[in-house]
């Protein structure tokens, strides 16, 4: 289904922040979905996020079982989720408890009244109800009796209370597509879809949807009615895709590219499994994709294929990737193409793992034995992690050597708008194929990239052995001579620092020399952008650096750092990259900035810290 | 295959010296190998061996084919994705009893349980060689050992018995001393469509000699030791007149021509019959111990059902490509 | 016990809400426990509850005992780094299907043949619930979960026959939703000296609702459902008139006054029979699905053998301490 | 057996280095260690380094076959096995072909011209046959037909031609102990109680060892006879310690000084299997040496012995190491006593199991996932084992949290002198065990050490539940709030921080300030601090400070480097501790000196390397 919009013309609020909270069961996250779909269809740009709990369904009402979602939408190119919200929706009181924290006085707040009875009023720790005791005075509030108007709207409906209860969402949704000047048609047509067999319950929300989006339209409560203008993004074929399957697409897209099978072995941990859960539904795309008893399988059983001349791909998150280390090093000393992708969350142990968190970052660089350097590169949007999939693949195949990709549950959960990429839009991806069995070795390398010629299982005369114990530099044979070991650990070295000849130098938003270079890598792309962007538009010197290529890194780094007087290194967690940049550009003085509480960055926090250290004009 | 090569032993020995101790047995169990390849109609550059570590596992350096000597006990999950990367090669996994029982035991039981096709040797030796002679999970209780100077605490598995319980459909077990029939096995194992395993008793004279002596022992082994044919009896015994008989639920050994027992009292080997009942009875016994193929049975192999899943959706799916994916569903334009 | 403790199921019950999903039978499982733990003669403070990662694996939060939640699939090794360090405890371990027989298969195999003194609750619901639905090593065959959209393609392991296969002494089953019978085979467990397996049919009502309904499901079980009790006949049926009768190597439900049956025919439970080929028999039937208390066998525990030896050591040792050692053996002086 | 040994005085040679080399089959490593066993009762002080194949036993007479122990016995303290030969002892053309590289023209070479056949001549390489061809003219060549010797003197002997075959090493002793003036009776004693159930055996060595002795004593052909007096070591009671036997004992010792049992979890690997395989001798000394079905089990056993009570150790090497990240990290987050060590070898991938390397350093430090800082340190020599394997237990059973211990392959297996320290001579451990069930929770603080209260099972009211989810700050409980979250990531960071309270300080030897401060850590603490002693002894200026703690590092480090103007990080990888300096302390500067082949460092490229830096003058 395509549909044809035109920008078309508004002079209303130019970006627009909603976050829906409510019971994991209250399908906020379909809700939010469905919201941001919407928008990005309508023409804006959008950005989300979810926040999960950690519980599958944690009962009803309780104050960790509140889930979000939260969405921008702007008619200008935006760059992360935002945080100053306009509109918090909270289903019930411990939705509210959980997220007034973050609603700016005077913003708007809409909620289910019927929720807010005196037992889960208790189940969440008020006291008294807050629609009722004056506490929430500062805001706009809407109450809406929704749980009853959607009874009421399904009366004549053959459905059980609690079948009913469900299609609650779709009455908000239908809400705040009215606040907002939303079509109705694209939910309309999912409903279509998704209740295809169940025509009941399909009738059932479509209805529910209207009679929201009635209700708010005849309601005087209802003051302000906003309308985002579609954004000025690029022309073209769009769809929303989330990061998680954009990770998952953009490998099908490499293998394709490159010709191969891709092989994709992976044992479920959230939030990486959501990459599994994508690529299962493509065997058709030649994808194979293998649930395996454990990480260690996993990852084994993708070194096994690209030994046999599959893309190898595996996936994990953080305790996971604890687990891979040793295959990981075994794959980097017999050079075979492997992309290991690490979606990061809270650490450590099992820690906060539905949250997200940038800690993984020294694991992916050193958690192995002995010297044993692999790529290392960061996806920093959603949309963005098809490309670095993809980027990560010919990485890998192109070296011959591992690559490991990190994304985190911020940018794999999120989505935003895609500007479609077919095979013909990417880039070639260059396998080393040995051709003469004659004049070849297992480690015969290219002179210029070191790269070793590949020779799989199927080519005649090329039968050859390789293995985890040092090999000759010639031959590949087994071999335990103290020099050769320096040149084989040198050559290992080498050959991933000559990557830096195959990647995109390192870019600098806004100036290009001055005062603060903001430096970031991952997941805090957008608000590190759009913290910069806002504080040059209020007139100041500020730029932005964003490392996707963390090992090697770019060719240009060190002259991008030496035109700036004070370089703050940004980071989800205490300080990993800035500890290679400390250790990798001695001359150089970094300055840091960390938040470690399974959160992304605001946009406040940031401009905060950046004014600050503009003001300050101290050389720290 | 369309071209017949016509290979001998000596085109399956690479030109890596051998590295193992003298008389170790793993050298006869790689001589049944050498011997045992050209007889499976496979070319070189078409058979891959994949082994852990251990003494066993240097394995791969010495055959003329594609191999990989990879890490401690994860042999067998590599093996797999060789397996499913490419479905025509034969795929051989080298592994000692402490690679594939002590830290592979995990990819050991779900290998057997996906029923991959693979060829799956299992060198026991009841002894951690490579690391100089710590117990391992076959050693036996009280065991002296490197790590048990008092005796080892450990109760063994048995390895057979193990892959029962992990739905093992080819189960043989040989003597590393018997070239002939290990070359038999092998290439039996190679016809069986799945994961066929062999447990090799494997003697390793310098950390655990003679732990197999009883069974492999020229002299003692026919009275010690059953090699099983399919749609025989089962009759061992140097003078070929002992037997092994059901009663109830257990098995015994009789002799034909005491106690009124005759040849036809004795229990008939199926290797087919797909309840393992009586085969892990057999997989048990010690006295004799039993040795050929205990079981063979055939069903679906992991390749059938995971590639044949995406085999049909390929042809169903006619030719859908990556170009095909990004504009199925929802997607909209900006002008 | 010098001391007696008189608890209630409510002393048993820790101050965490417990936050599994309504209509988990997990909470049963948990009620079970917290019922049990007051009858078996041990103080809070002496038990201790291991569980790995997985919905089934909160529980130690809700019991107030000692107790850790840790990391995946490991609950069996640190179970018995407890149980070694301190035997007088007892020991209880938590673990789903996907804890203990994927990535935990090999520490669930290791710590049944080493038969480590635990009480080992698994929580089988045949799917990874807590990572939102993906099958699980004992999800069925064309099962469709989230990473099966058009069906599984791997054939489940059996878990009570991989548990006879690495040499379990102990091995229950048990309804998710059975209170009672659970409740029993908990006090039991803890008595049985050795590690002590009970796996629980746990529905899972998110993920994998109905999975064992027609077992579990109070209308149809008296048919489905024979629950064992030692030196009983087994005998099951809602007019208690079928029975198991053994033909040949095969198991084979007959029903009590047709074809000239009568009870005498019908097999005789014997969980103490320390051969496991009935009990492996009887483990993978499934209609009718066999529960209760299926072997039982009494041997030393790993215990036993290994703190036995450190302690006829220790006794030999005559108080050996390290002053002893460093000067054992050559020793000189330098003025 | 306890011998009183009085120095005695010698005007020979003040120390000596003897590698012998042969076959794995020839036992060299026996040969090796009689030679030091007999000089240390001698008073000498003495350090060793043996060196053998990857292969079990190799086929007789290949190169890759070869075993090597090297010697140095002194009449001074030394630190390492030296790297100048005195004495090569090559008992075939495969050990002299690999060992003649570190002999220096001028010193002596002993080797049996009875191996050198036409077939072992060819297996290693020879054209010709060197003992003919003039090849090793500028030698001391000593060539005695020792294979018919032996078997000469066996004549009467009732064994067979193999079993009088493997007493040959007996008969080379023999002739090593006249040329340097050693008594027999050590070994005669060894081998009494060795082959005490097998006279034969006892007898045919004996004699053997006898025969060669009184060989070397009639011929003429060996000129030199020198002799080595006693070392200036501190007087007292002594005895030869492996580096592995002497972590086993530093752990057994810490156990009893802190009224635990110890739980000594571990899978068997190299170099790392000698500390299991000593430990299971000690049943009766209360030690539970648990050999696990993998490193996965025996770290996890290893915790769950802390959870309830014991003092819980594995052991492991590289590869060993990365399976156990996941674990480790959640004894840390748990806070329990955990003690790891980590004898490293030859990476990455199985690399060179039996070569030493010191490449696993920034594993131990990041190779978990999130933020997860643990306590490291490093053993120095052998004896120096025993000191660190105790440290390592004492900081974590005071600190509550996993202490990570460097060994290698080098000191593991190398031997020197002990001090014998009694458990009267160590200093005390302090549980932190919790008093009063009232006033606790699982993560009551002490204030200054910000260690929790140790409750364990069987302590009544002190039931409580702990876990790898992050947890509150106060309760324990499982928290997922924000702020809590950054809290106690910087709590567990500040406690590890604040060991640095509990350490000695970073110690320099030779001058406290000046134009060169050496660093390095572990195993290279010999071959460093001889390297500068000597070069001091030149009259040069020059300091070494060798780092036992490396997380935290001691207090005073920043101190100690400002008073130098170059500082050389020396290591044995390729630059892992100066990455740590870099970005620990960024104002300085580090230059680095590296070697990778699976080998010490020899005082002669030492030498050189820092008599360049010296003259060269320059800021680096
Ligand atoms: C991760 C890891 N752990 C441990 C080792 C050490 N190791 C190498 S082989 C081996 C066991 C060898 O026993 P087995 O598998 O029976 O093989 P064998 O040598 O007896 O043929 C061990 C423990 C290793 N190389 N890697
Ligand atoms: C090392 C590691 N791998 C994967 C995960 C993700 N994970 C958590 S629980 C689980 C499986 C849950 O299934 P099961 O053990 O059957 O427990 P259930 O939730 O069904 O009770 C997985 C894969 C993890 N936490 N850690
Ligand atoms: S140690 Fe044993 S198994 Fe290993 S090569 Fe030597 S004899 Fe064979
Ligand atoms: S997901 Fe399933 S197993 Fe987990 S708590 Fe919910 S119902 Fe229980
Ligand atoms: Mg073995
Ligand atoms: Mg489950």
């Amino acid at each position: 289904m395509q549909k044809e919009l035109s920008k078309r013309p508004s002079n209303d609020l130019s970006n627009l922040v909603i976050r829906f909270s409510g019971d994991s069961g209250d399908g906020m996250q379909l809700t939010g979905m469905q919201f941001s779909d919407t928008s990005a269809m309508m023409g804006n740009d959008i950005a989300t996020f979810p926040n999960y709990p950690a519980e599958i369904r944690a009962p009803q009402g309780s104050k960790y079982g509140v889930s979000g979602f939260q969405v921008q939408i702007s008619d200008k190119d935006i760059f992360s989720p935002g945080d100053e919200l306009d509109l918090l929706v909270a289903m019930n009181p411990a939705a509210l408890k959980a997220n007034i924290g973050d609603l700016a006085p005077g913003k708007t707040l809409l909620v289910d009244s019927d929720a807010f009875s005196e037992k889960f009023l208790k189940k969440s720790g008020y006291r008294s109800n807050p629609l009722e005791d004056g506490s929430l005075d500062a805001y706009r509030l809407i109450a809406v009796p929704m749980t009853k108007n959607t009874q009421k709207a399904l009366e004549d409906f053959d459905m059980d209370r609690k079948a009913k209860f469900r299609s609650k969402n779709m009455y908000t949704l239908g809400i705040v597509y009215w606040m907002y000047g939303r079509d109705l048609d694209h939910t309309i047509e999912f409903l279509e879809q998704k209740f295809e067999k169940k025509p009941l319950i399909k009738e059932a929300n479509q209805l529910v949807l209207r009679a929201g989006n009635i209700y708010a339209q005849n309601l005087e409560l209802i003051a302000t009615h906003y309308q985002v203008r579609p954004a000025s993004l690029e022309k073209g074929h769009y769809r929303i895709i989330r990061g998680s399957q954009a990770i998952a697409w953009g490998l099908v897209a490499a293998a394709q590219k490159a010709e191969m099978e891709l092989f994709f072995g992976s044992y479920p941990i959230t939030p990486a499994s959501d990459i599994l859960n994508e690529l299962v539904k493509y065997p058709e795309l030649s994808v194979k994709a293998f649930q395996a008893e454990d990480e260690i399988a996993a990852v084994s059983s993708a070194i096994g294929s690209s030994f046999a001349g599959d893309l190898g791909v595996t996936s994990t998150s953080g305790p996971g990737l604890a687990l891979k280390g040793e295959a990981i090093g075994l794959a980097m000393m017999i050079e075979l193409p492997l992309v290991i992708i690490n979606a990061q969350r809270g650490g450590p142990s099992t820690g906060m793992p539905t949250k997200t968190e940038q800690s993984d970052l020294l694991q992916a660089l050193y958690g192995r034995n002995g010297e044993s350097p692999i790529i290392v590169v960061a996806a920093h949007s959603p949309s963005h992690c098809f490309d670095m999939a993809f980027e990560a693949a010919r990485l890998s195949i192109e070296h011959m050597t591992p690559v490991l990709l990190l994304s985190d549950g911020f940018i794999g959960n999120g989505s935003e708008p895609w500007l479609i990429k077919k095979l013909e839009d990417l880039p070639t991806i260059r396998k080393n194929v040995a051709q003469d069995p004659e004049n070849w070795t297992p480690y015969t390398r290219d002179k210029d990239t070191l790269v070793r010629q590949w020779a799989v299982p199927g080519m005649k005369g090329f039968e050859h052995r390789v293995g985890g114990l040092e090999k000759h530099e010639k031959t590949g044979n087994v071999n335990m001579v103290p020099l050769n070991h320096e040149a084989m650990t040198k050559i290992r070295a080498e050959k991933v620092k000559r990557v830096e000849n195959n990647i995109p130098a390192l870019r600098v938003h806004g100036v290009q020399s001055g005062p603060l270079l903001v430096v970031g890598w991952g997941g805090t792309f957008g608000a590190l952008f759009t913290a910069c962007k806002e504080i040059r538009e209020e007139g100041q010197e500020i730029a932005h650096a964003h490392f996707d290529y963390i090992n090697p890194f770019p060719k240009n780094s060190a002259e991008v750092f030496s035109a700036f007087k004070t370089i703050l290194v940004c980071e989800l967690n205490a300080g990993q990259l800035v500890k290679q940049f400390r250790s990798s550009f001695p001359k150089m003085n970094f300055i840091q900035y960390n938040k470690i509480q399974g959160l992304p960055f605001t946009n406040g926090e940031l401009k905060n810290k950046f004014m600050s250290i503009l003001s300050s004009g101290e050389d720290l | 295959m369309s071209e017949t090569i016509q290979y001998t032993h000596k085109d399956m020995a690479s030109d890596q010296e051998v590295r193992w101790c003298p008389g170790c047995d793993d050298y006869v169990i790689l001589r049944a190998v050498q011997r045992a390849l050209p007889k499976i109609g496979k070319k070189r550059e078409d058979i891959v061996f994949i082994s852990g570590i251990g003494c066993s596992s240097r394995f791969p350096y010495y055959v003329e084919t594609f191999g990989m000597h990879s890490i401690h006990g994860r042999a067998a999950p590599i093996a797999t994705g060789v397996k499913l990367a490419n479905p025509d090669l034969s795929v051989w996994m080298i592994s000692g009893d402490g690679d594939s029982l002590a830290i592979g035991g995990n990819h050991f039981i779900h290998v057997l349980r996906r029923n991959i096709d693979l060829n799956i040797i299992l060198f026991n030796n009841e002894i951690y060689g490579l690391t100089k002679g710590q117990f391992s999970p076959t050693s036996k209780l009280d065991q002296i050992t490197k790590t048990s100077p008092y005796g080892n605490t450990q109760p063994p598995f048995n390895a057979g018995a193990l892959a029962m319980g992990a739905n093992a459909r080819f189960f043989a077990r040989v003597s590393g001393n018997s070239l002939k029939e290990m070359q038999t096995l092998f290439v039996q194992a190679e016809k069986f469509r799945g994961s066929a395993l062999i447990e090799v008793m494997q003697n390793c004279p310098i950390f655990n000699e003679g732990a197999f002596d009883v069974y492999n022992d020229r002299a003692q082994r026919p009275n010690t030791q059953l090699f099983l044919e399919h749609a025989k009896p089962m009759i061992f015994g140097a003078e070929k007149n002992k037997g092994i008989v059901l009663k109830g639920l257990k098995l015994e050994v009789v002799t034909i021509g005491e106690n009124g027992v005759v040849e036809e009292d004795i229990l008939i080997h199926d290797a087919h019959e797909p309840d393992p009942t009586l085969h892990t009875m057999l997989v048990k016994l010690v006295n004799p111990i039993i040795t050929g193929i205990i079981r063979s049975v055939d069903e679906l192999t992991f390749g059938d059902r995971f590639i044949g899943q995406m085999n049909a959706r390929k042809s169903a799916a006619n030719g859908k490509t990556f170009n095909d994916l990004v504009v199925s569903g929802e997607t909209y334009y900006l002008k």
